[in-house]
């Protein structure tokens, strides 16, 4: 059988065409977010928020024309809270070759994802407080939010300078985010002068708090500092007011959370945190953002889903001071960036990135007052 | 279907082909068939617990677990891959043999619940005892072997790995003992009036599983250079039971399939993201249903379908 | 000639039940004794005695001279003691010829070298011979679970073979055995007897069966041996019939 | 010190009691039908999100139940017989367990796509008694309360009713049980729907202090698992020694051990129990026949 | 001669059947006289206890008639069975052994539905079993063997049977004990059951029986009186696995 030389010309000219034209669509006008998260799992109540947050920050970003002119487009990929998974799909969203990657939260994961996206060059901005995270010297990971190292001092300062507290109790969730936070707490108060006395780890999803509340009792400490995810707390201080004790509780940004507020039903009243931007936060934006996200997902969005929504305008700060949506120099551009709301409305507030990767949008130093975070101190970027 | 002289050729060259399709591949799939292999060299081990000896096991991960930790934790000191490795099933081998005898007491539910309830104790060690373990902080870059340090080349060594575990395993299966082993199986008592020593066989058979699940677990440790606790806890446990049943408890080939289901499903299953679990669970489920042989035994009557039938034997009254 | 297997005064009580309530007896190298008595007479828990499948009360259980009263069913098979069950036990995934392996790998070299050694464990050809000896050749490759009835009981019986026994203790094994097979099945057992050397007791219900193969027979009554002889003193023995017409 | 005491022994015959709700619920299935079924936990989640999706559309708290109470009897009473353990069981207990390890997969993904992954607060009682150092909370009083009542008028029904006896009769001896003509298959049925009762109660009493939440499942179905062992895999009776017993022990090693190993005591206790007493502390000793 | 005139409770009429692809019933027939005690004796292997669960319902059978009362029973349920007055005590132990006495019996009328009328059956059971009542509250697994027979009788007349199935009621009982329970039988056939039994112990069987049945590979070999079959001195042969003539009369 003989083939004319110009029709097989053709024919092959036509398939390089088809060939390459999707991928020079794609390359100029849609810049691809990959989203590892937590999706399963025992982490899927934060990982859930952060893509969702993420999400709406993609289509905020692109209903204002995205990122120079380029659409984004969002793909989340689930961790399944676990380490080998989350390796997995982050290579699998590299292989996709994605302008930035958002994600994921728990430190597990970030640790094996930001060993890769390093290595391809990828800007990773992720969910993770745990302090250890930027102290690793990876040039292109990124936090949304205060580190642990941020947060904890304040809090110790509070305890010694406001409570005047000479003993304190501690309850931690003993995984990574619980007992990241509870071996700097330890070692700052250490410093500070404060006399841990009694230190509990407990379990995520443990069926009962008695033990803990009636050990925190007989200990008698002046204070309490509570280290765990939002329904825990929720849990603890419901049978802490029970029980009528009197201790001044201290905690992470969990113990001021709106989840943690109204789950605890009016038990979280006198609780003070320091906490980094969060869904109380008294920010005219993030309250409008708060209520448009529960309009959108019927569900009230946590810090996470605040972060995952900033790290959208953290994308489109870098890429205007790097003048092009090019991802090898998001990072560099990432790096000194101080990040304003005038300019940028999805960052909602003023967020200064530092030379290590970790950020400073601001905390504030928050007592739950009749089921309201109230704000106490305003500590903004320096 | 069954018959391991049968299938070992088909075995390797799955292999075979898994790691000329991985060498032109991108990362992503290079890591599954990494990932596909050492999940596979564990759920050979478990088969052999569960499938051949009949000895149902919940700890296969945390085999897995005494393995990573060892190399994660000795590669560091200087001790070289092969070594660690060794180190790491031998550590799995001997707690395997100390897993085996509460079977010898128990059986079925009961040695369910027992090794459930060692798992979780092995989960609590790992994580508490972070002076040794550095606890829920997990490991963090743990080194790839020279020359293994690429992607594609750590493929070839752990399907290499994998290629000896399966020969391994050939070996022992149709040797003797692989006899022995299904005579436990199928009917201790009447082994034991045979001359089979059933309580040397029922601790072997765990031994070897679990020393098994201690070679992938020295290989999962450098291949996501990460590890935490939480990656060896009863989920994983479970999930390696599922991958020995989807892919058909004692048969051969059975691990094969069954730990590239798991691995594979999420792949397939993309457009439905969020309700792949829930599928992957349906589907497990469906075979328990229609196929408890799982989809060897899919197959199996396949391909008996498509042969003429030999001669009909009769069956028993 | 030598006893093999001697029994002593042996007694098993299960609560107040005297299932077995002071049993002598001997048998003879080459001997076949048949053991017979009505149901619940406590053969079954006898041959449970000497098998070491429950230890007896009290007695003694004698194997070539030397006590081994309560010595576990493995431990009596590597002395030489096989047997089979009432009920059909072959592996029904493994193959005859397997099966046949699988009874005999066991008393070949040690563990070690049998992992290393042939697969076979070297007993292929011996398997082969016991298939032809027991009729089975044709089947020799199918898995035992898909022969007929009749094939798979005399498999079991083969299997009681392979490690070339001294004793074979055989608990029914005319048992649903249909007519047609029963004949050949005797030969094959007085055969095996007759070449082998080894010396089986055997526990059977089908009295034509049992009175034509065995060279000595003993009936068993409420645990007690009430006679002990010549098939057809036995069978003839006022006494036995009076235990099977009941009192 | 002996204030502490009491009230670790109060908080955990509390907690002690849900474990036997569920525990004997989890009995009742492995009696009446060798079903181990590792989604127990998961199974009184279920008919908690039930009743709050209920509760949500205006339906009191109590409506919200029997609402749960129906769902929960057909799904995870006549669907999960029908569909899982008749066509599973035939081809071994063993399968249909790993079948339930499955199920337990799909039904938090499930709960997890449908409810979300956050917890969701439960109407509970509030409040308490001091007396003096020792404080009760009514939540605890009424869990004790109800699980007593539930326990004794689950005791009369097996006891005192027709349906009951038959219910034993078919789980102690099937075979017999078919020759007296009972119809041993709506027995079982029955027990399934019993089951489905029991968690659907443990669910409201389990939700006010535990929240509700997609993975629940876990640790609530582990603490149920070792105290239906503990007590006796075979004994209704024992499933409530063993769910009392766990809550205390667990409560004091909690309060009085090393926190960090709290999760292990239960463990360590389903061990001793399996090797050296695996009867249970009531169960009688399965009759072995050689 | 204590058998009735009046036509039988229960005739089997050619029936075969077995298990799976075995036939061990190979066209069996007899009949069962009313108030009577009727032996069904024969050979291990006969087909004595698989009759039962012929006549039971839990065979499968491939031919032949089971006139009960007139009635063809054949492919009934146990409990339509119960319902048409028959009761079936199997071999061995058959209570229910965490349950008390009592409530063992009253399960005895489970396939009737009615529970009022239950109690005073109970109570009427009791009566007649002295030895259950003192022990009506106890477990019944803390029965003795002989107890446990005699609660397994007593449950089945709960139900009012007519007929009674009862195979093998000697097995592990003590002498003393058999005859109590062998009394209990004879005593119920003068209050009008007709007993239908499967008894190893064929000559003290025999004794207490009316008539008597031998059964040899699934067939009727020999249908006569009790004291006739007792008599017969190539019974015992038969057992003993000798060829015998049973058609020519025997010589006495």
């Amino acid at each position: 059988m003989r083939i004319s030389t110009t029709k097989l010309a053709i024919g092959c000219s036509l398939l390089a065409v088809l060939a390459a034209s999707p991928a020079a669509f794609a390359a100029k006008s849609v810049l691809e977010i990959a989203i590892p998260a937590e999706l399963s799992g025992s982490g899927a109540t934060v990982g859930v928020l952060w893509r969702d947050g993420v999400m709406m920050g993609i289509e905020d970003a692109n209903a204002k024309g995205g990122i120079r002119g380029h659409k984004l487009h969002g793909t989340a990929y689930d961790t399944q809270t676990n380490p080998a998974v989350s390796r997995a799909v982050i290579q699998k969203a590299l292989d996709g070759k994605p302008f930035a990657v958002l994600g994921p939260v728990y430190s597990g994961s970030v640790i094996v994802d930001e060993a890769l996206t390093q290595k391809a060059g990828i800007t990773e901005i992720m969910g993770g407080e745990a302090g250890n995270l930027t102290s690793q010297g990876d040039p292109t990971l990124f936090r949304t939010s205060l580190g642990q190292a941020q947060t904890i001092p304040p809090i110790i300062s509070y305890l010694k300078d406001k409570v005047h507290a000479k003993s304190v109790g501690a309850s931690y969730v003993n995984d990574d985010f619980g007992k990241a936070g509870n071996v700097l707490f330890l070692a700052d108060a250490k410093k500070a002068g404060l006399n841990v006395t009694t230190d509990i780890s407990s379990e995520a999803g443990q069926v009962t708090f008695q033990p803990d509340l009636l050990k925190m009792q007989a200990a008698k400490t002046d204070a309490v500092f509570l280290y765990d995810h939002e329904e825990e707390v929720a849990r603890f201080l419901k049978g802490f007011r029970q029980m009528g004790m009197k201790a001044a509780i201290v905690g992470g940004s969990t113990v001021a959370d709106a989840q943690a507020i109204k789950l605890s039903q009016g038990a979280a009243d006198g609780a003070v945190s320091f906490a980094g931007i969060g869904s109380s936060s008294p920010i005219p934006a993030i309250q409008s953002f708060v209520k448009r996200f529960e309009a959108k997902y019927k569900t009230h969005p946590d810090h996470n889903a605040i972060k995952g929504y900033m790290a959208v305008a953290m994308l489109q700060a870098a890429a205007d001071k790097e003048g092009k949506a090019d991802a090898k120099g998001l990072a560099a551009a990432l790096h000194g960036l101080m990040i304003t709301p005038d300019k940028y409305p999805l960052i909602m507030t003023p967020m200064k990135v530092l030379a290590n990767g970790d950020i400073d949008n601001g905390g504030y130093l928050i007592q739950v007052k009749g089921g309201k975070a109230v704000v106490l101190n305003y500590v903004g970027p320096k | 279907m069954n018959q391991p002289h049968r299938v070992l050729p088909l075995a390797l060259v799955l292999l075979l082909v898994a790691g000329l399709a991985g060498s032109v591949l991108k990362p992503y799939p290079i890591y599954l068939i990494s990932l596909w292999a050492v999940y596979t060299i564990s759920a050979i081990g478990l088969n052999l617990t569960l499938g051949f000896a009949g000895q149902i096991s919940l700890a296969q991960a945390s085999f897995v677990g005494f393995g990573a930790y060892a190399t994660a934790l000795l590669l560091p000191h200087g001790v070289p891959f092969g070594f660690t490795l060794v180190i790491g099933a031998a550590i799995s081998f001997i707690l395997g043999v100390l897993l085996g005898f509460p079977a010898l007491r128990v059986q079925g539910h009961y040695l369910a619940f027992v090794t459930l309830a060692l798992a979780t104790i092995a989960f609590l060690v790992f994580r508490n005892e972070s002076w040794l373990t550095h606890g829920t902080a997990g490991i963090d870059k743990i080194a790839r072997p020279i020359p293994f340090t690429s992607d594609v080349a750590y493929m070839w060594l752990c399907l290499a790995a994998l290629a000896v575990v399966t020969l391994g395993v050939w070996w022992l299966l149709r040797s003797p003992w692989g006899r022995a082993f299904l005579a436990l199986r199928e009917n201790p008592v009447r082994a034991a009036s045979l001359g089979v020593d059933v309580r040397t066989y029922t601790l072997l058979a765990f031994a070897i599983g679990a020393g098994l699940g201690g070679v992938s677990g020295a290989l999962f440790a450098p291949l996501g250079q990460y590890i935490e606790p939480s990656e060896f806890a009863l989920p994983l446990s479970f999930s390696l039971l599922l991958m020995v049943v989807v892919g058909g408890s004692g048969s051969f080939l059975g691990p094969f399939l069954g730990a590239m289901v798991s691995v594979a499903l999420p792949e397939v299953l993309r457009s439905f993201q969020d309700y792949y679990l829930l599928i992957y669970g349906v589907i497990v489920i469906l075979l328990l249903v229609f196929s408890p042989d799982g989809i060897v035994g899919i197959i199996a009557r396949g391909v008996a379908r498509l042969r003429p039938t030999d001669a009909p034997v009769e069956p028993k009254p | 000639m030598s006893v093999v297997l001697e029994a002593r005064d042996l007694h098993r009580h299960f609560g107040g039940v005297k299932a077995v309530n002071g049993v002598s007896f001997a048998v003879e190298e080459g001997e076949i004794l048949g053991v017979i008595g009505p149901n619940g007479s406590g053969k079954s828990t006898l041959f449970n005695c000497l098998l070491g499948q429950i230890p007896p009360s009290t007695g003694q259980v004698l194997l070539d001279g030397k006590d081994v009263t309560g010595m576990k069913p493995i431990e009596l098979n590597r002395r030489g003691v096989s047997r089979t069950f009432q009920l059909l036990q072959v592996f029904p995934q493994l193959s005859s010829r397997e099966n046949l392996i699988l009874a005999g790998q066991e008393h070949i070299g040690s563990r070690m070298k049998r992992l290393f050694g042939r697969p076979d464990a070297g007993l292929s050809a011996a398997a082969d011979r016991m298939l032809e000896q027991f009729k089975l050749s044709h089947v020799a490759a199918l898995p035992a679970g898909g022969l007929s009835y009749g094939q798979q009981k005399l498999l079991d019986a083969a299997m009681a073979f392979m490690a070339g026994p001294r004793l074979v203790l055989l608990d029914e094994p005319a048992g649903g055995v249909n007519l047609s097979l029963l004949g050949s099945f005797r030969e094959r057992l007085r055969a095996m007897n007759a070449q082998g050397g080894s010396t089986f007791v055997v526990i059977e219900h089908n009295m034509d069966f049992v009175m034509s193969l065995c060279t000595r027979v003993m009936c068993i009554a409420e645990g007690k041996v009430i006679a002990n002889g010549k098939p057809d003193d036995v069978r003839n023995d006022p006494t036995v019939i009076e235990a099977y017409l009941g009192h | 010190m002996m204030s502490l005491f009491v009230q670790v022994l109060i908080s955990g015959l509390a907690i002690g009691a849900i474990y036997a709700l569920i525990a004997t619920g989890f009995s009742l299935l492995s009696q009446g039908s060798q079903t181990v079924n590792f989604a127990q936990g998961d199974f009184v989640v279920v008919p908690a999100f039930v009743m709050l999706a209920a509760n949500s559309y205006g339906l009191p708290i109590w409506a919200s139940f029997i609402v749960a109470l129906v769902v929960a009897a057909l799904v995870l009473g006549v669907l999960f017989k029908r569909l899982m353990v008749d066509p599973i069981l035939p081809h071994g207990a063993m399968q249909l367990s790993i079948a339930t390890m499955a199920l337990s997969i799909v039904l938090q993904n499930g709960m997890l796509n449908a409810g979300g992954a956050q917890a969701f607060p439960f109407p509970g009682i509030n409040g308490g008694l001091h007396f003096g150092n020792i404080f009760i909370d009514w939540q605890s009083v009424s869990i004790l309360l109800a699980a007593v009542v539930a326990v004794t008028a689950l005791n009369l029904f097996m006891g005192r009713t027709r349906i009951g006896r038959a219910i034993q009769a078919s789980a102690q001896g099937p075979q017999v049980a078919r020759l007296l003509g009972i119809n041993v298959a709506r027995m079982v049925l029955i027990t399934f729907v019993l089951n489905a009762a029991l968690v659907t109660l443990a669910a409201l009493l389990v939700s006010p202090i535990y929240l509700v939440k997609f993975d629940n499942g876990i640790g609530i179905g582990l603490a149920a698992f070792s105290a239906a062992i503990i007590g006796g895999f075979n004994q209704v009776r024992g499933a409530v020694v063993g769910g009392l017993l766990l809550g205390v022990v667990q409560n004091f090693a909690a309060t009085f051990g090393p926190t960090q190993y709290r999760d292990a005591v239960p463990m360590l206790l389903l061990i001793i129990f399996i090797l050296f007493r695996p009867q249970g502390l009531l169960g009688r000793a399965e009759e072995r026949r050689v | 001669m204590a058998t009735d005139t009046n036509s039988p409770v229960l005739m089997m009429e050619g029936v075969v059947g077995g298990y799976g692809r075995m036939t061990i019933l190979n066209g069996l027939s007899f009949s069962v006289a009313r108030a009577t005690i009727t032996t069904i004796i024969g050979p291990n292997g006969a087909g004595k206890s698989t009759a039962f669960k012929a006549i039971f319902g839990l065979l499968n059978l491939s031919a032949g008639r089971i006139i009960l009362e007139g009635k063809d029973v054949r492919g009934f349920s146990p409990a339509a069975l119960i319902g048409e007055g028959v009761c079936y005590v199997p071999q061995g132990r058959n209570i229910f052994p965490e349950l008390s006495v009592h409530d063992n019996l009253e399960l005895g009328g489970v396939a009737l539905g009615t529970t009022k009328a239950m109690r005073s059956r109970v109570e009427e059971a009791l009566d007649r079993f002295p030895i259950l009542r003192q022990k009506a509250r106890a477990q019944a697994s803390t029965l003795s063997g002989g107890q446990q027979k005699l609660l397994e009788i007593a449950r089945g007349l709960i139900a009012r049977p007519k007929l009674m199935l009862i195979d093998e009621p000697s097995i592990g009982l003590s002498p003393l004990m058999v005859k109590d329970v062998f009394a209990t039988l004879q005593r119920l056939r003068d209050q009008g059951v007709s007993i239908l039994m499967v008894e190893q112990n064929a000559r003290s069987a025999l004794e207490i029986s009316d008539n008597g049945i031998v059964l040899e590979t699934g067939r009727t070999r020999l249908v006569g009186t009790a004291q006739s079959i007792l008599n017969d001195p190539r019974i015992a042969k038969l057992f003993l696995g000798a060829e015998v003539d049973l058609e020519t009369p025997a010589s006495p």
